[in-house]
């Protein structure tokens, strides 16, 4: 699975994205992010604040914690200030 | 049309490209977002926009059919920058045509309010001290996308 | 700044002018009426705009103060054409530049709506059956006018 | 005086403008419609229905029936159609 990280997330990661493979345990969000948290203190610092953390999961929007499925790319990011 | 590119754009060569020997438009409405030199109390130098490639184009799309979909629209335009800007350089274009100025209105307006509240773009100023801060989001683009539910 | 003339004008044209070198601008609106092949029900073969001349400048720049008042404008252009037009050809032009979006939205809005109800201009309608026909007001405008008050 | 005429006022009466020296007892507005009236039935035709016309003295708006003063053009027309 592909994770990518966008704005604040990136600079502070240090890194734009990575191809994870999940333990069995991981099956929806929440304990996807769960688990990046647990890998890393820079992951755990991020994904402090979920409220200030946006989701798209193949490039859909998701606001709760969903079953990942066969889901290829998760992407994490801060709200959007386009336009 | 949607269109995510590096490139500057020209707000009035798009105007013409899309009026051109058009008699069924009778009212264009054109939004451009502009680099500005002053943002939240700071002086801005220059601004960077980070974007997701493909999901951008995706949400873009969407917003752009719910526009269709709200409004008769016989053209619709939708380009947006990323990269590297400097000051006064365009970030964002829409363009909306119809035969009455009421739709061409309404929805250049719900799509810059969508667009800056959907659109998974990110901007980075870098300003006059020398720092770099990431735009916090605004809350009155929140509100002013609340108008349209 | 208020121009009323015979000639076509050129949207991009006034577009660049205006934002020429400037960055204290962060969001241009421009509104262009276009001549429309189609209007309530009869095939239109071009237009003819009488004015008052005069009164006509008089009208425009109260409207352009007034829309100042209201909102913080950057710029402010109208450009209205009078005499015979070809379908397709421009009639109207309106732009406004702000720090923010919302203003320059709302200003383009009210400077139209005041503008379709105020300034002493009158369509004629050629037809593809040969009438001339005085357009009448519509309803709308005067609804749409409402919301200013 | 100067008084003129636009659109279809304009293209009823075949004329746009003319100068006219008012009779004494001509001091307001309406009295000025009653007067043109008067004179031609083209007048009385098209100052028929006066909630169709617009009238404008020295090229200010005006809505109800006020003294002509030093006025030196009024204008009249319909309900104006541009932009």
């Amino acid at each position: 699975m592909k994770i990518l990280y966008f704005a604040w997330l990136r600079s502070k990661l240090g890194i734009s994205e990575e191809d994870v493979t999940l333990p069995g345990h991981v099956t929806t969000l929440y304990q996807l992010i769960d688990w990046l948290k647990s890998r890393n203190p820079a992951f755990e610092e991020i994904f402090q604040d979920l409220s200030v953390i946006r989701v798209a999961i193949d490039q859909e929007y998701v606001t709760e914690d969903i079953p990942l499925g066969n889901a290829r790319e998760v992407a994490f990011f801060p709200p959007v200030t386009g336009g | 049309m949607v269109i995510v590119q590096r490139e500057k754009f020209d707000t009035g060569a798009e105007f013409n490209r899309l009026t051109e020997g058009r008699t069924d438009i009778g009212a264009v409405v054109t939004f451009t977002g502009l680099v500005r030199d002053f943002n939240d109390g700071s002086n801005v130098t220059s601004l960077t926009l980070e974007h997701y490639p493909g999901m951008t184009e995706k949400e873009l799309e969407k917003i752009e059919a719910a526009a269709r979909e709200r409004w008769a629209l016989t053209e619709c335009l939708i380009i947006h920058r990323f990269g590297k800007m400097d000051l006064g350089e365009p970030i964002v274009l829409v363009i909306t045509a119809s035969a009455h100025r009421g739709d061409a209105f309404a929805a250049a307006e719900f799509l810059m309010d969508w667009l800056k509240t959907k659109a998974p773009f990110w901007k980075l100023e870098a300003n006059s001290e020398g720092e770099n801060d990431w735009v916090k989001e605004r809350e009155s683009d929140h509100d002013a996308a609340k108008r349209w539910q």
